[in-house]
């Protein structure tokens, strides 16, 4: 009965909603246009990073705020401290890891560097970071975490603090993140900096944090 | 020329790709799909990326596609080695034409 | 802020800081709360002369303070809320001195007197309250400061009476506060003046202020023991005697009473409240009240039951005088106010004093107990001797000037209620004294405790309050045309409500 | 009709497969990998959408790490209860 | 470009779903994750064509990431997720 | 139909279907899977209904990289309470309501 | 001044996450404080000079974000700051040095201090789906962190609820980004007034919808009592008094600003949340007066005062609706507070959790019952308590408009307040069982909730300046 | 053991080079890039006592192609042809192979030759399955040895 409710709910829902969204008439207000005319003084030539670390930089100070706190929850909600022995990786398995995460790592500086003026970003570049730290650790070359020392919170966070030190510097002149024109460059390349290692290492945290309580049993 | 030349190669790209998702659909066990796609389906991609490289406009952009091949070519194998090595650790039997 | 402003607040002090105070203290600093108490007592006291000087000399007491926009907590010393005031204040004094005595040795005393000192506090606003904003205030926090004294024993049929206690009165705040903010609603304001606010309202809301009549009485009925709304106080009586004694004389049920003086006075405005029709349901239902309250006595063999349901009676006997068109009524009314509240704390102390002393909480147990506890007796029977209204006493005085207002209403039918209901009060009080008096010592009392600490009847500080109320009931009965007494007072608050028509009340 | 557009009509209906065979796979291992997949086609989508930053974001997040947590989390769940 | 990357393109996009349809009703759970082999080859495939088929030079970015990455989800099935007493 | 318009829809469909499953699907884990369908969904909506003119808009297209770090966020936190109490009780389903 | 109500919290949570596990308790004190006077300095700065707008990097809306202060987020604000720093005093001495749950505890309440703030004072409906989802997440993680099974399902089914809740917002946002381009609440709501597709409609009812399901409104309320009842006291205090009021907030900030248009023009549907807010009130009443266990009843009692707060979505034509909603959030949270704080020093010192088992608590702990009773009495709604002055004001309102079912259902949802509430105080006060234990407890948990406890009393006898402070636009 | 990290180094920079599409401008942070990534697989993969010879590469390389090529292109016939083209088996290799990296090479490479592919690698003895044991496999796979032992300077 429920499931019959929710299936004709949701077919309701979709074809009103197309329905409506066909009718749509153009947007009044054309943001892009906007973002294009502001891009010269944004510090950036890319205009999605433009919004995501200059016209918009707030959400994403919060949005690394909520990854920052995601890490911290699984810490606090506690995992089992159980590590078991694992068989060793097979050695294939780690050559790759050993040599896939060098170029990962280059990989990422390039996703950086390349966010300032085409698509990429601290972002990206972060997810690849982690993405290596994975791999290492599906070859058992790097240990799972158990509870995070002094010098790895310190780069969980030191992203996020860089950020918010940055900002916060910059109410002190003007508004919240309101960067000077000709500054705007580095200052986004630092946070972004910053950014990428912190979001590597929190987005690794949430895998090594969670795959470390129970082995490979087989 | 190389507008021919890099037409052709991505057809045969193609190919290779058709062959390798036939040889999916038509190998019998996990190990034959294995090869269908390890191989077929990498041949294919570097049929692709260097008819796509003729045309690129410097040797870096080339280069970069280029690049690509030996990364999808050592992801490839380590997978599949990883997969037919777990198949294998778990005891799945590869298919025998005398068992039909 | 000037000396008028603050007095009415320094009269609510008196009683609130010393009621924190005592929450605060450790339980076994037995006299620093006493002293306390006792302390707070006075100084309202002599807050309260302070105050009835102010007034007989023609000054006005009061201060607000805006709650809301266009919501004020408003404060003002009357002559018609310092009558009740002055009641409470004494009778504070003599019940906080009995109930030091009774409770001796008890434990949770800093939480009762904590609570009894906030109790009066809340009797207090609502003697001076100045709008019925502040008036349901002070009403609604004199429920909750009674409901830890109601339950104080802490036993299943404490929580019981507790329980009938907040139904009934929680139901009947929820009436009174839609009336409330009705009113609130269609006048923009609630403040009490003299001859009312309500008719300023022209005659297209005469229904409207119909309804919210019916629900501010439901409201303060519910308190005051109207019936049908009486069922909580008989259920109340498993609260300790000095609370009992509260809740009839002091605080909750003179509450009610108190409030419906108000509401017909100075929110609908006698005349105005004539206009509308609403005086004869009114008197109509304190009859039925008086009469049945006092049936109902007659079957309890409890003792403080039947002290109760001689209280719904004797209550509305208040009800029924506001409820006379005419001063002389009002006066009658007024007055019974406080002659009531003498005469039935006199009655439970002494019903207190048996229970304590002989473990007497039966009427059929009071067999020959004038013999052992003679002056508790001596003021009992003069307490019911008053309630049945016998010449001399105070219950005289409020009855003849009640008969003679429902004359003058011409409402006849009123005295025969009267006249029944003294029979009743005749039928079930006598029996008592006869009891007490005529018949023989028997060889155990059920439970003799403080059989004599000190005196040779009881612990003195149960003694005196009775001995003294008693003494009052008779001086108010004698000394009625005296300037300072309460029937004085009531004819000049009539007065001024009859707009200084002269009252003489022709026998 | 154009090219692209068969190709987005195509995209878009194996995107909503692989999402409707990822919450209907009776088999978890299935609808979690049928996840990864639909995680990757949404790529797909982006890159046709002009979006290349959520296309890098998708691919890096939903090959590297979404699909590893979750099949890691459904071998922790597999492996105590066998 | 010449006009053929986006026709086979599509044909590459019609050769994955063929043969993701195929995987996901193969029997055993190592043919579920062939999907992540597939995806390495053929979607970097896809993504470098629509590159050139007008997508812009980033998509090789895209591509190039997918290729590096696409392991990791084969390599975490194998290790982790596929177990004995499955439902194979 | 523009190429925004049709993957507008898609995102509309996949959004029910989210909702559909995180309502009708007792797994926690598919819960999880159909939460994140759901996110795709709305990221879809965003991004395809703004262009569905055909020109790119980065504002969208930021905020959808927002939503998808936020979307992982969450992801890894439902998992990781999800194993949490599959290790204290066995189960993988939420128990019934016990209160009202 | 307000910009720092973000980053303080946001800094001090990192900081102490810096430190490490279980400390940062004074820097988390100090944030606090610090809060706390920013939060007062920005309400009369509001009152005195009225609202306050902040362009997040000079761009201002559409193309940057928007910070805005008025008088309605000032006050949210300030409810907040005043809830929190108590509470933080309270956690404190609530949890034992090695308690699990207080690993991460601090830089958790920093992250969740900082989401609400962030969400009352932004004006950007995309920034505030971040906000939701930061507050959100770190409510959940409050809620599991170092609990048993029954809490992390507990915050599972919150974690479901908030998800989709956000989810259905963040649709919202995205057709509302489609139909005008802009996601400022300030350009918007003139855009919308011109003209409004029906795609808009819908996403004005996904947007709520959602909301609603975050507030837990009935019938959304499912996930509220299991995650309430269940987390560590201080936890659940701060849940119940400020965290779901910060979705009420939205729905009330976007009904009454952007989607006012839709709201004139919907007829009956205004009706829809008073009616759910009815319901909530007699469910969750009726639920508050089964429940056998203390923070079960507290926390069903925090779905029926909810549905007050949606009681005033008819009234909202006529001036007052407002201040008699958020007198009624400040009602309610600080005395939700109060009794959650009073509940879990009873928990701690009886060592268990029945309503059964109060029996004798009033004489042995005087402070805390009295906390709770004064807290009851803000919840029923007697003078002189603010709960009082919010039904006396929505009673009012209600006759005023001729809505006499609305007045009605205040009058008996106050009397089954008064029902739960006196469940638990004549439990107290009946005497205690001879072998009873009560465990002494710190003094600090008995006096920081009776100080909350007053507070929502006292906030009765002077009303004026919140509502000078909510009527400032 | 510096002139195998120069050589990795020189190997990132041109990496960084490709992945820059030849722009120049940001190469300071390419030159991080490089160094960290040289740091990384310094720390993961010490260069080992045999050194790979990059004279044998280009050779290696060409036959990798050749052979890639022609297994995939075998493959693919086997699949137009069908299940009935195949003849699969399991072959057990002794490797005469220094353990390490030839060794890991040789189990990678072989999954791409024709016909073959690793199944596992357990200390010196290497497990394949083979598509058709009809076809003569030992002699490729006897090449592929040679060339990575040439690849790797370990004499014959």
């Amino acid at each position: 009965m429920k499931r019959l409710l929710v299936v004709l709910g949701a077919a309701c829902f979709v074809v009103l909603l197309i329905g409506a969204m066909l009718d749509l008439a153009p947007a009044s207000i054309a943001l892009h246009a906007a973002v294009s005319a502001n891009l010269p003084s944004s510090g950036v030539e890319h205009p999605v990073t433009a919004v995501l670390l200059n016209f918009r930089g707030y959400d994403t100070l919060l949005e690394i705020a909520v990854l920052l706190l995601a890490l911290i929850v699984i810490l606090a909600i506690g995992i089992d401290s159980t590590t078991d022995v694992r068989p060793a990786a097979s050695p294939v398995l780690q050559a790759l890891a050993r040599l896939a995460a060098p170029l990962m790592i280059v990989v990422a500086v390039y996703l950086l560097w390349v966010g300032a003026f085409r698509p990429g970003g601290a972002f990206q570049a972060g997810a690849v970071l982690a993405a290596a730290a994975v791999l290492l650790h599906l070859a058992e070359l790097l240990p799972g975490w158990q509870s995070p020392g002094l010098r790895l919170r310190l780069g969980l966070a030191g992203g996020f603090l860089i950020f918010l030190a940055v900002a916060a510097g910059l109410l002190f002149q003007g508004a919240l993140l309101e960067y000077p024109p000709e500054q705007a460059g580095w200052m986004i390349l630092l946070i972004e900096s910053g950014l990428t290692v912190s979001l590597g290492l929190i987005l690794a945290g949430l895998f090594l944090l969670l795959s470390r309580d129970d082995g490979d049993r087989s | 020329m190389i507008e021919i030349l890099s037409t052709a190669l991505l057809i045969v790209g193609a190919f290779f790709y058709f062959a390798g998702t036939l040889g999916l659909l038509r190998f019998p066990d996990v190990y034959s799909r294995l090869h269908a796609l390890a191989k077929a389906d990498n041949l294919g991609l570097g049929c692709v990326l260097i008819g796509l490289a003729l045309q690129a406009e410097n040797v870096a952009v080339a280069l970069k596609l280029l690049l690509i091949w030996p990364l999808a070519l050592a992801a490839s194998a380590g997978v599949s080695y990883a997969i037919a090595r777990r198949a294998d650790s778990l005891g799945i039997a590869p298919w025998r034409k005398e068992k039909q | 802020m000037n000396f008028n402003e603050l007095l009415p607040l320094a009269v609510l002090a008196s009683s609130l800081i010393p009621g924190l105070l005592i929450f605060a203290l450790p339980e076994s600093w037995v006299r620093l709360r006493t002293a306390l108490n006792l302390f707070g007592a006075l100084v309202k006291l002599a807050l309260v002369l302070l105050l009835i000087v102010g007034v007989q000399a023609g000054e006005s007491y009061g201060v607000h303070f805006a709650v809301l926009p266009g919501l004020d907590l408003a404060f003002k010393a009357d002559a018609l809320g310092l009558l009740f005031i002055t009641l409470s204040a004494v009778l504070w004094l003599f019940t906080t001195l009995y109930a030091i005595g009774y409770l001796e040795g008890a434990p949770r005393r800093s939480r009762f007197f904590g609570f009894f000192s906030l109790c009066v506090t809340a009797t207090m606003g609502i003697a001076m309250a100045a709008n019925l904003f502040t008036f349901f205030v002070f009403y609604e926090l004199l429920t909750l400061a009674t409901f830890p004294l109601v339950v104080h024993r802490g036993t299943a049929a404490s929580m019981r009476g507790g329980t009938t206690y907040l139904v009934y009165t929680l139901l009947g705040g929820a009436v009174l506060l839609t009336g409330i903010i009705w009113l609130h609603h269609l006048l923009g304001h609630t403040d009490f003046a003299h001859a009312g606010i309500a008719s300023a309202l022209g005659s297209a809301y005469d229904f409207q202020l119909q309804m919210i009549f019916l629900l501010l009485m439901i409201g303060v009925g519910v308190k005051a023991a109207i019936v049908p709304l009486h069922g909580w106080l008989p259920q109340a009586m498993v609260a300790p005697a000095p609370v009992s004694a509260l809740l009839h004389a002091v605080a909750v049920v003179k509450a009610g009473a108190f409030g419906i003086v108000r509401i017909v006075y100075e929110v609908y405005g006698i005349e105005f409240a004539q206009s509308l029709d609403l005086l004869l349901p009114l008197a109509l239902f304190a009859a039925l009240t008086i009469v049945w309250g006092s049936f109902r006595a007659l079957f309890q063999d409890d003792l403080k039951k039947r002290l109760a349901f001689s209280t719904v009676s004797q209550v509305s006997y208040i009800v029924l005088g506001v409820a006379l068109f005419g001063p002389i009524g009002t006066v009658g009314g007024l007055v019974h106010l406080v002659h009531q509240g003498i005469m039935k704390i006199t009655l439970f102390f002494c019903a207190g004093n048996y229970a304590e002393t002989l473990g007497i909480h039966k009427v059929s147990e009071m067999n020959g107990a004038g013999r052992r506890m003679p002056l508790t007796s001596i003021a009992f029977t003069i307490g019911a001797l008053g309630m049945m209204g016998a010449p001399l006493t105070a219950g005289a005085v409020s009855k003849a000037w009640l008969m003679d207002g429902a004359s003058a209403a011409g409402m006849d039918w009123a005295i025969w209620v009267l006249w029944t209901s003294s029979l009743l009060n005749a039928a079930y009080f006598l029996p008592i004294l006869w009891r007490l008096w005529f018949k023989s010592v028997p060889k155990v009392w059920p439970g003799e405790h403080i059989a004599a600490r000190g005196w040779r009847e009881t612990a003195w500080l149960l003694l005196l309050p009775p001995v003294v109320t008693a003494a009052m009931t008779l001086a108010a009965g004698t000394l009625s045309n005296n300037q300072m007494s309460p029937l004085s007072w009531a004819k000049l608050i009539a007065e001024r409500e009859y707009l200084h028509e002269t009252i003489i009340r022709t026998p | 009709m154009s090219l692209e557009f068969v190709f987005d009509l195509l995209l878009a209906l194996a995107i909503i497969w692989s999402a409707w065979r990822s919450l209907s796979a009776s088999r978890l291992d299935l609808a979690i990998v049928m996840f990864i997949v639909f995680g990757l086609l949404m790529a797909l989508a982006w890159a046709r959408l002009s979006a290349s930053d959520i296309g890098l974001a998708e691919a890096a997040i939903g090959a590297g790490l979404t699909g590893a947590l979750l099949l890691d989390a459904y071998g922790a769940l597999k492996r105590r209860e066998a | 470009m010449t006009g053929f990357e986006l026709p086979i393109a599509l044909f590459l996009l019609c050769n994955l779903i063929v043969a993701l349809l195929a995987a996901a009703r193969g029997p055993t759970a190592a043919d579920r994750m062939l999907m992540a082999l597939l995806f390495g080859s053929t979607g970097t495939g896809v993504l470098v064509l629509l590159a050139h088929g007008g997508g812009g030079q980033v998509l090789v970015d895209v591509a190039l990431l997918l290729a590096l990455l696409a392991a990791i989800g084969g390599i975490a099935f194998a290790r982790r997720a596929w177990q004995r007493g499955g439902d194979d | 139909m523009s190429a925004g318009l049709l993957f507008a829809s898609v995102g509309v469909i996949l959004f029910a279907l989210g909702v559909a499953g995180v309502l009708l699907l007792g797994h926690l884990l598919r819960r999880i899977l159909a939460f994140n369908v759901m996110g795709s969904g709305a990221f879809l909506v965003l991004v395809g209904l703004a262009q569905r003119n055909g020109i790119a808009d980065p504002v969208p297209q930021a905020m959808v990289l927002t939503g998808i770090v936020v979307a992982v966020a969450a992801t890894a936190l439902a998992l990781a309470l999800v194993r949490r109490l599959y290790v204290l009780t066995g189960k993988i389903e939420l128990p019934q309501d016990d209160e009202g | 001044m307000m910009v720092w109500l973000i980053l303080l919290p946001l800094l001090w949570a990192s900081f102490a996450f810096l430190l490490g596990p279980g400390r940062g308790t004074w820097l988390a004190m100090a944030g606090l404080f610090a809060q706390l006077w920013l939060a007062f300095a920005l309400a009369s700065e509001i009152v005195a000079g009225g609202a306050v707008i902040h362009a997040i990097g000079g761009w201002g809306a559409p193309l940057g974000i928007d910070l805005v202060a008025d008088g309605l987020s000032a006050a949210m604000l300030l409810l907040t700051q005043c809830i929190a720093l108590p509470l933080a005093v309270y956690a404190h001495a609530y949890f034992k040095r090695d308690d699990p749950a207080v690993t991460y505890f601090w830089p958790l309440v920093g992250f969740l201090l900082a989401g609400l703030n962030a969400l009352f004072l932004s004006a950007d409906l995309f920034n505030i789906y971040v906000t939701l989802e930061l507050l959100g997440l770190a409510a959940v993680g409050l809620v599991a962190a170092g609990g048993g099974a029954q809490q992390i399902a507990a915050a599972l089914r919150y974690l479901f609820a908030t998800l989709v809740g956000s989810g259905a917002y963040l649709l919202g946002v995205a057709l509302i980004y489609g139909a005008y381009g802009t996601v400022s609440i300030h350009t918007l709501t003139p855009l919308i007034t011109a003209e409004a597709p029906d795609l808009v409609w819908i996403a004005g009812g996904l947007m709520m919808v959602g909301l609603m399901l975050k507030t837990a409104l009935f019938p959304f309320h499912f996930w509220l009592p299991p995650a309430h009842g269940g987390a560590p006291a201080p936890v659940s205090a701060l849940l119940s008094a400020v965290v779901v009021k910060a979705s009420f907030y939205l729905i009330l900030r976007l009904w009454i600003g952007p989607f006012s248009s839709l709201t004139d023009a919907a007829g009956l549907v205004v009706w829809l949340p008073a009616l759910l807010g009815a319901l909530a009130i007699f469910w969750g009443s009726y639920q508050a007066i089964r429940a056998e266990r203390l923070k079960m009843l507290i926390a069903y009692s925090t779905v029926a005062q909810l549905g007050y707060l949606f009681l005033i979505f008819p009234l909202l034509a006529s001036a007052g609706a407002l201040q008699a909603g958020i007198m009624q959030a400040f009602a309610h949270g600080l005395a939700k507070a109060a009794m959650f704080m009073a509940a879990g020093t009873l928990i701690k010192a009886t060592g268990q959790d029945l309503v059964a088992g109060l029996a004798g608590v009033a004489e042995r702990m005087p402070v805390t019952l009295f906390a709770f009773g004064l807290a009851g009495i803000t919840l029923m709604g007697l003078p002189p308590s603010s709960g009082f002055l919010a039904k006396w004001q929505l009673i009012e309102l209600a006759l005023s408009q001729q809505y006499w079912v609305i007045a009605f259902v205040v009058l008996v949802g106050g009397l089954l307040a008064a029902v739960y509430v006196f469940r638990v105080l004549r439990q107290a006060f009946l005497l205690a069982p001879a072998n009873s234990v009560v465990t002494p407890v710190p003094r600090t948990l008995e006096w920081t909730a009776f100080v909350l406890a007053a507070a929502s009393v006292l906030l009765g006898l002077r009303g004026v300046e919140l509502m000078q402070l909510v009527g400032v636009t | 053991m510096i002139p195998s990290l120069l050589l990795r180094c020189l190997l990132f920079a041109v990496l960084w080079w490709v992945l820059a599409e030849g722009r120049i401008d940001g190469w300071w942070l390419g030159a991080i890039a490089v160094a960290t990534a040289t740091w990384a697989s310094a720390v993961l993969l010490p260069p080992a006592a045999h050194r790979l010879r990059l004279v044998q590469m280009p050779g290696f390389v060409w036959f990798f192609l050749r052979n890639s090529i022609r297994g995939g292109f075998q493959v693919a016939m086997m699949a137009l042809r069908g299940r009935s083209a195949l003849q699969p088996g399991v072959l057990e290799l002794q490797l005469n192979l220094p353990a390490g990296g030839a060794r890991v090479l040789m189990t990678s490479v072989i999954g791409l030759m024709p016909g073959t592919l690793s199944v596992e690698l357990a200390e010196d003895r290497l497990r394949l399955h083979v598509l058709d044991v009809r076809l003569s496999l030992a002699a490729e796979v006897g090449e592929l040895e040679t060339r990575i032992r040439a690849l790797f300077g370990v004499g014959p």
